[in-house]
C-alpha cells in the first residue's frame, strides 16, 4: 500500500492491518475527501457561472455568496420522506449503481504516487466503469413505472453504445503516443509545459482529445446531450420517479461519470499531474512525499475543473440535441474523425521511429 | 459517381465546419456577460428587497395601478363601484347616519385576493374618493387578511340613542333660542 | 363599392335562396339571410363558383336574439379579399336542456370544425357530423349543467335537479 | 392470401398510448393530448381543450358596457391590447364613432409593443422546450423594458384596460414617446445578439428544420393565420388586408419567412420558419414603432361625445385585428340595452389547435414540446 504509507506511519493499528482493509479504507478516503468535495465545488461553480452567463445573481442565501448551496441542497433532499420498500427492479439499479460508483474509484489516477491500479490496461478500466454506470442508469429507467422512465432507459442505452466506439478509438491515440496504457507511462510521456502535453503535440492528437471529450458527453448523457434526462418531454426521463436519498445517489452518479471522464481526459491528454517548473521531481528528491501527493492532486483537479467548466459553458448556451441526432452525430462525425486521428497519430509516431 | 462522392464529402465537411462555427459563435456571445463591464455585466435579478435596486412605490410611474384607497369621508355610498366591478370584490353596507339625510358607510370592503386592478371603479367613482395608490407589497398568508376595510363600522344601538339624545338637545336649544 | 358589386352578383343567384339582404356596420359588410336547410348547398355553390370563390370560412358565430339563434358564417375569398356573411336562424328549444339539430358545413369548409364543436358545447346546437366535443370535461353533469351561453341558463344547477 | 412473415409476427409491437396533460411541461398550457406512440415516434394524437374556459363571453352579457374592455384583457393576457382593440373597433363601428388621429396612433404604438412582448414570450417558450437556458434570461430581461413602457403609459404591465370606446382612457405622458424610440434602438442591438446566440445555432437548426411542416393549402383550409400561416406561405396580414386604426398610414413590409442564408429558399412552413418569422415580425414592429412614435400628432386622444349615459345603439359589427398569433375577429351584437347581447371572439388559436393532430403525426416524442412551442396555440384565447 505504497500511497497510504506516508500518511499512516505513526498510527499503530493501521500499520498492522491486512492489505485489503487498507485498500477498502483508501477507497473510502478517496471518496470522501476527493470525489464528494469536488461534486460540491463543481455544482456550486456550475450554478454561479451559469448565473453570471445569464445576467443573474445566482445562489446567495446559503452562506456568504451562497457557498453552502450544495450542502443545503443535499440536506433538503435527505429530509424528504422515504418511499415504500424498494421494488426488485430498483434493487437491481441500486446494486449496479453503487457497484459502479464505489469500485471504480480504485481506477482513478490521482497523482504519480496515488495509483491503486496501475496495470497495462489501466487506461481502459474507467471506460468500463462509465459503461457500468450507464447500465445502472438504464436499469433505473426501466425500474420507473410508466412511459417516461422506459424511454429514458432506452435513450441511455442508445447514447452509450453510440459514444463508446469513438471514445475507445480516441483513447488508443493517446496510448499510441505514450507507448502504452499504464497511467505512469501515459503521465510520463507528457512534460510539464503545455507544448509537451499529448493534446497539443500534433493536430491529430488535439483532434483525438476533442473527440474523446465530446464522445464522453455522448456516452454519459452530459448536457447538452442529456436527452435521457430531459425534463420537458419525459418528466426527467430516467429520474422521473426519484426523490430524496435515491435522487442524491442518482445525481452523484451523474456527476461521478462526468468527473471520471474529465480526470481521464486530463491524465491522458492534458499533462496529467506533473507540477509546473519541475516541481514534482524536486519534491520527490527531497522526499516530501505527502506534500508531493497533495500538490499533484490539486494540480490535476484544477485542470479537471477547468475542463468541466468548459463543457458546462457549452452546455448552458446550446439547446439539447435529440437522441437520434446524437447517435447519428456519434457514428457519422465522431467515429470517422476518431479513426482519422488514430491513423494520423500512428503515422506521426511511425515517422518518429524512422528518423 | 465519382463527382457525387466527392461533393457529398465536401458537403459533409462544410456541414461539420458550419456546426463548429455556429456552436462556437453561440458560446462567444455569452462571454461578455462574464467579463464585460457596462450594462451587460450588471445582474438583472436582485435580492429582493434590495435597499439599492428594489423599486419603491414612488419609483413607479404616476398612473401605475396599485392597491386601492378610499377616502371614506368623501365617499357618498352611491355603490357605482360595487356594481361595475368585473371581479365583484367590493362590498358596501350603509345605514342612516346621525341625521337621517346623511349616509353612514359602515362596511366598505375591497377583497384584494379577487381584485384584478383594472381601475374601472376609480373611473366610475363620482366624488373621486376611491383612487389607486402605487402600493404593491400586499402579500399575506391568509385570504381574509387580503380584505381591506375602509368602512366606519356598524353603529351600535347605544350610539344611536346618544345621537338621538344629542339631536333632541339641539332642537331644545333651537326651540329656546327661536 | 365592393358590397354593391357583391349584391349585384347575389341577385343572379337562383330564386328562393336569398331571403333578405342586409348591410351592417359602418363598413357596410354584405350579409344575406338564407334558409337553414340550404346552407350546405348555397355554401358549396359560393365556394366553387368562380366569381364568388368564398373558399375560406373565417368565423362561425351564434347570437341568441330572444327566442331565435342567429348563426352567422363569415366567408372570405382568399384571392379577391371579398367578405360575405351568411345567416341562418334556428328556434331556441323551449326546454333549456334540449339540444337542437342543425346542419354541419364541415364538408364544405374544413375550418368550421372547432367552431361547431364549441357552439355545440355552449349553445346546445348539435351539428350532425360533429361527434367529439372539445370540452367533454366540462359539458357533463358535473360541468355546466346546461348550455351556458343561452339566455335562460341558470348557472351551475345540475341538469336533473331543477326539473 | 399473403403470408405474414414469421419474424414480423413475433416482432409486432403494440402502440404505447400516453395521455399527457392537463398539466405537463411539454404542453403550452392546460390541454390534454392523447398520444399513441410506436416506440418514440408519434403515430396519432387527439387533443382536448376547455380546461381554461372561464365563461368570458357569458360574463360580457352580464356586465354593463363600461366593463367590457376590462374583460377583453383576459382573452389573452399575453397580448391584452389586441382583445381590447378588437372590441373597441367593433363597438365604434356600431356606434359610428370616429377615433381621433392621436388615439389611433397610440393604439398602433401599444399594439406593436404588445406584438413585440408576445413574440419575446414566444422565443422564451421555444427556448424552454429545448432547454437552451441562456437566451431565456436575455429575452426576459429585454421584455422588462417593453413592460415598463406599458406601465408608464397605461398603469399595468399585462392587462392594460387602457382603451375605451372612441380612443384611450388618458393621454400618454410626454416621456413615453422618447422611451419608445430608446426601446427601438435597444431591440436593433438585441435582435443581432439573439441571432448569434440562438437562431443560427446548429443544434437549434437541426432541432427545428423539417419539423411539423404545415403546407400552404392545409394552412388555408384549416384557417391558420398570422405568423404560422405566413410561415407556410398563406400570406394574409390583417394590417394590410383590412387596415384598421391608421395602419394604412404607415408603410411596412409584411414579413415573409425564407430559410436562413445557409439554405435560402422559399419557406417550407416548418418550425424553423415559424420561429424566424417571429423574429422578422419583431424587426417590422420596431420599424412601425419608429414611424408611429415620430409621426404622432398632438391634440384630442378620445371621442368625448358620450354624454352621461353611455348607451351603444342597437346594431351589429365584426372587426378584425392582427394579433401576435393571427387574425382575431370580434363579432359584437347590441340591442341598445345597458349590456351587450353577444360578443363573440374568433381566436386565431382555434385553427392552430386543429392543426396539431396533423403536424404531430410521425414526429419523435422529443420534438413534441418543440413543435407545440413553435406552433404556439394560445390556450386562454381558444377556450375563452
Amino acid at each position: 500500500m505504497s500511497w497510504m504509507s506516508p500518511w499512516i506511519e505513526g498510527i499503530g493499528i493501521l500499520d498492522s492491518a491486512p492489505a485489503w482493509v487498507l485498500a477498502a479504507l483508501s477507497l473510502i478516503v478517496i471518496y470522501i475527501f476527493i470525489v464528494v468535495p469536488c461534486a460540491a465545488l463543481i455544482s456550486y461553480l456550475d450554478r454561479k457561472l451559469t448565473a453570471d452567463f445569464q445576467a443573474r445573481v445566482g445562489p446567495n442565501q446559503a452562506g456568504p455568496a451562497g457557498i453552502f448551496q450544495p450542502l443545503v441542497d443535499g440536506l433538503k433532499l435527505l429530509q424528504k420522506q422515504p418511499r415504500d420498500p424498494v421494488s426488485w427492479r430498483e434493487a437491481a439499479w441500486l446494486s449496479v449503481h453503487t457497484m459502479a460508483l464505489y469500485s471504480t474509484v480504485a481506477v482513478l489516477p490521482l497523482g504519480s504516487a496515488v495509483l491503486l491500479v496501475d496495470t497495462d490496461m489501466s487506461a481502459f478500466l474507467p471506460f468500463w466503469s462509465a459503461l457500468v454506470l450507464a447500465l445502472g442508469t438504464m436499469l433505473l429507467g426501466f425500474s420507473q413505472s410508466g412511459v417516461p422512465g422506459w424511454f429514458g432507459g432506452i435513450r441511455v442505452a442508445a447514447q452509450t453504445l453510440a459514444g463508446a466506439f469513438p471514445a475507445l478509438i480516441a483513447l488508443l491515440c493517446s496510448g499510441v503516443a505514450a507507448g502504452g496504457f499504464r497511467w505512469s507511462l501515459l503521465a510520463a510521456a507528457q512534460g510539464t509545459s503545455p507544448l509537451q502535453w499529448t493534446a497539443f503535440a500534433n493536430p491529430f492528437q488535439f483532434l483525438a482529445f476533442a473527440v474523446f471529450v465530446v464522445s464522453g458527453l455522448v456516452t454519459l448523457g452530459i448536457p447538452p446531450m442529456d436527452a435521457p434526462f430531459s425534463s420537458t418531454d419525459t418528466h426527467g426521463g430516467v429520474s422521473s420517479g426519484l426523490w430524496g436519498r435515491r435522487y442524491i445517489l442518482f445525481r452523484l452518479g451523474r456527476f461521478y461519470g462526468f468527473f471520471l471522464w474529465s480526470v481521464i481526459a486530463v491524465t491522458i491528454f492534458l499533462g496529467a499531474w506533473s507540477l509546473p517548473f519541475g516541481g514534482s521531481d524536486y519534491l520527490r528528491e527531497q522526499g516530501y512525499l505527502r506534500l508531493l501527493q497533495t500538490l499533484e492532486l490539486l494540480w490535476l483537479l484544477l485542470k479537471t475543473l477547468l475542463l468541466m467548466i468548459l463543457v458546462i459553458w457549452a452546455a448552458r448556451v446550446n439547446p439539447r440535441t435529440r437522441v437520434d441526432q446524437v447517435t447519428d452525430f456519434a457514428w457519422t462525425v465522431l467515429s470517422p474523425f476518431a479513426l482519422l486521428a488514430l491513423i494520423g497519430a500512428s503515422v506521426v509516431v511511425a515517422w518518429g521511429y524512422f528518423q | 459517381m465519382r463527382g457525387s462522392v466527392f461533393s457529398t464529402l465536401v458537403a459533409y465537411l462544410k456541414d461539420v465546419l458550419w456546426a463548429l462555427r455556429s456552436v462556437w459563435g453561440s458560446c462567444l456571445t455569452a462571454v461578455p456577460y462574464l467579463f464585460g463591464s457596462g450594462d451587460l455585466h450588471r445582474e438583472v435579478t436582485e435580492l429582493y428587497p434590495d435597499p439599492i435596486s428594489s423599486k419603491t412605490p414612488d419609483d413607479l410611474p404616476a398612473k401605475s395601478r396599485g392597491f386601492l384607497f378610499n377616502d371614506i369621508d368623501r365617499c357618498s355610498g352611491c355603490r357605482e363601484c360595487e356594481k361595475i366591478c368585473p371581479a365583484r370584490c367590493i362590498r358596501i353596507e350603509a345605514e342612516p347616519a346621525a341625521d337621517e339625510s346623511k349616509i353612514w358607510i359602515s362596511v366598505f370592503d375591497v377583497d384584494f385576493s379577487k381584485c384584478v386592478f383594472c381601475g374601472i371603479c376609480v373611473e366610475v367613482c363620482g366624488p373621486n374618493s376611491l383612487r389607486h395608490t402605487r402600493e404593491f407589497e400586499g402579500a399575506s398568508y391568509s385570504n381574509n387578511e387580503m380584505v381591506t376595510r375602509f368602512g366606519r363600522g356598524w353603529v351600535s344601538p347605544e350610539q344611536r340613542k346618544k345621537w338621538a339624545a344629542m339631536r333632541r338637545q339641539i332642537e331644545e336649544e333651537d326651540g329656546v333660542r327661536s | 363599392m365592393e358590397t354593391n358589386a357583391l349584391f349585384a352578383k347575389i341577385n343572379k343567384l337562383p330564386e328562393g335562396w336569398v331571403l333578405e339582404r342586409v348591410r351592417f356596420g359602418r363598413s357596410q359588410t354584405a350579409s344575406i339571410w338564407i334558409e337553414g336547410g340550404k346552407v350546405i348547398e348555397i355554401g358549396r355553390f359560393l365556394k366553387d363558383d368562380p366569381n364568388f370563390d368564398f373558399d375560406w370560412l373565417e368565423n362561425v358565430s351564434v347570437a341568441q336574439l330572444d327566442r331565435v339563434f342567429a348563426i352567422s358564417y363569415f366567408l372570405r375569398s382568399r384571392n379577391s379579399g371579398h367578405t360575405l356573411v351568411l345567416r341562418c336562424s334556428v328556434d331556441v328549444p323551449p326546454n333549456k336542456q334540449d339540444r337542437v339539430e342543425f346542419f354541419s358545413v364541415q364538408e364544405v369548409w374544413e375550418a368550421a370544425a372547432p367552431f361547431e364543436s364549441e357552439i355545440s358545447d355552449l349553445f346546445g346546437i348539435v351539428f350532425s357530423s360533429n361527434e367529439k366535443s372539445m370540452m367533454s370535461a366540462l359539458t357533463g353533469e358535473k360541468g355546466f349543467g346546461g348550455f351556458p351561453l343561452r339566455k335562460d341558463y341558470t348557472a351551475g344547477v345540475p341538469l336533473g335537479e331543477d326539473g | 392470401m399473403s403470408i405474414q412473415h414469421p419474424l414480423e409476427e413475433c416482432l409486432k409491437t403494440d402502440l404505447a398510448t400516453w395521455e399527457i396533460g392537463p398539466y405537463d411541461a411539454a404542453l403550452p398550457g392546460p390541454m390534454k393530448l392523447r398520444l399513441s406512440l410506436d416506440g418514440e415516434v408519434v403515430v396519432s394524437a387527439a387533443y382536448e381543450t376547455g380546461f381554461l374556459h372561464r365563461g368570458l363571453e357569458k360574463a360580457f352579457e352580464q356586465q354593463p358596457w363600461r366593463a367590457v374592455v376590462a374583460y377583453s384583457d383576459y382573452l389573452d393576457t399575453d397580448g391584452s391590447i389586441f382583445g381590447e382593440l378588437a372590441v373597441c373597433l367593433a363597438v365604434e363601428e356600431i356606434a359610428r364613432i370616429e377615433v381621433p388621429r392621436r388615439g389611433q396612433y397610440v393604439r398602433v404604438l401599444l399594439s406593436e409593443l404588445g406584438r413585440i412582448s408576445a413574440h419575446l414570450g414566444y422565443i422564451v417558450r421555444v427556448a424552454k422546450a429545448m432547454n437552451a437556458e441562456t437566451i431565456i434570461h436575455y429575452v426576459l430581461r429585454d421584455r422588462e423594458r417593453v413592460l415598463d413602457l406599458f406601465e408608464l403609459a397605461t398603469g399595468a404591465r399585462y392587462t392594460l384596460n387602457y382603451l375605451r370606446f372612441g380612443g384611450i382612457q388618458t393621454d400618454i405622458t410626454d416621456g413615453f414617446v422618447e422611451r419608445v424610440l430608446e426601446v427601438c434602438e435597444l431591440f436593433r442591438v438585441r435582435l443581432k445578439e439573439y441571432n448569434d446566440l440562438f437562431t443560427y445555432n446548429h443544434a437549434f437548426l437541426k432541432r427545428t428544420q423539417g419539423l411539423g411542416v404545415l403546407s400552404a393549402d392545409r394552412a388555408a383550409a384549416l384557417g391558420v393565420t398570422g405568423p404560422n400561416g405566413r410561415a407556410s406561405g398563406h400570406a394574409f396580414d390583417v394590417r394590410k388586408a383590412h387596415p384598421y386604426s391608421g395602419y394604412d398610414l404607415f408603410d411596412f413590409a409584411v414579413p415573409s419567412a425564407g430559410g436562413i442564408e445557409r439554405d435560402e429558399g422559399a419557406s417550407v412552413g416548418d418550425a424553423n420558419d415559424r420561429f424566424l418569422l417571429r423574429l422578422r415580425e419583431i424587426s417590422t414592429s420596431v420599424d412601425l414603432l419608429k414611424q408611429a412614435a415620430e409621426g404622432i400628432p398632438s391634440g384630442e386622444f378620445n371621442y368625448f361625445g358620450w354624454g352621461e349615459k353611455a348607451i351603444i345603439p342597437s346594431g351589429e359589427a365584426y372587426s378584425r385585428v392582427e394579433t401576435s398569433r393571427g387574425l382575431l375577429g370580434c363579432h359584437v351584437v347590441s340591442d341598445g340595452g345597458p349590456s351587450p347581447t353577444r360578443i363573440q371572439f374568433r381566436p386565431p388559436s382555434l385553427a392552430h389547435f386543429s392543426a396539431i393532430p396533423e403536424l404531430v403525426k410521425g414526429i419523435r416524442l422529443e420534438d413534441l414540446p418543440v413543435l407545440l412551442a413553435t406552433l404556439d396555440p394560445g390556450i386562454s384565447e381558444a377556450d375563452r
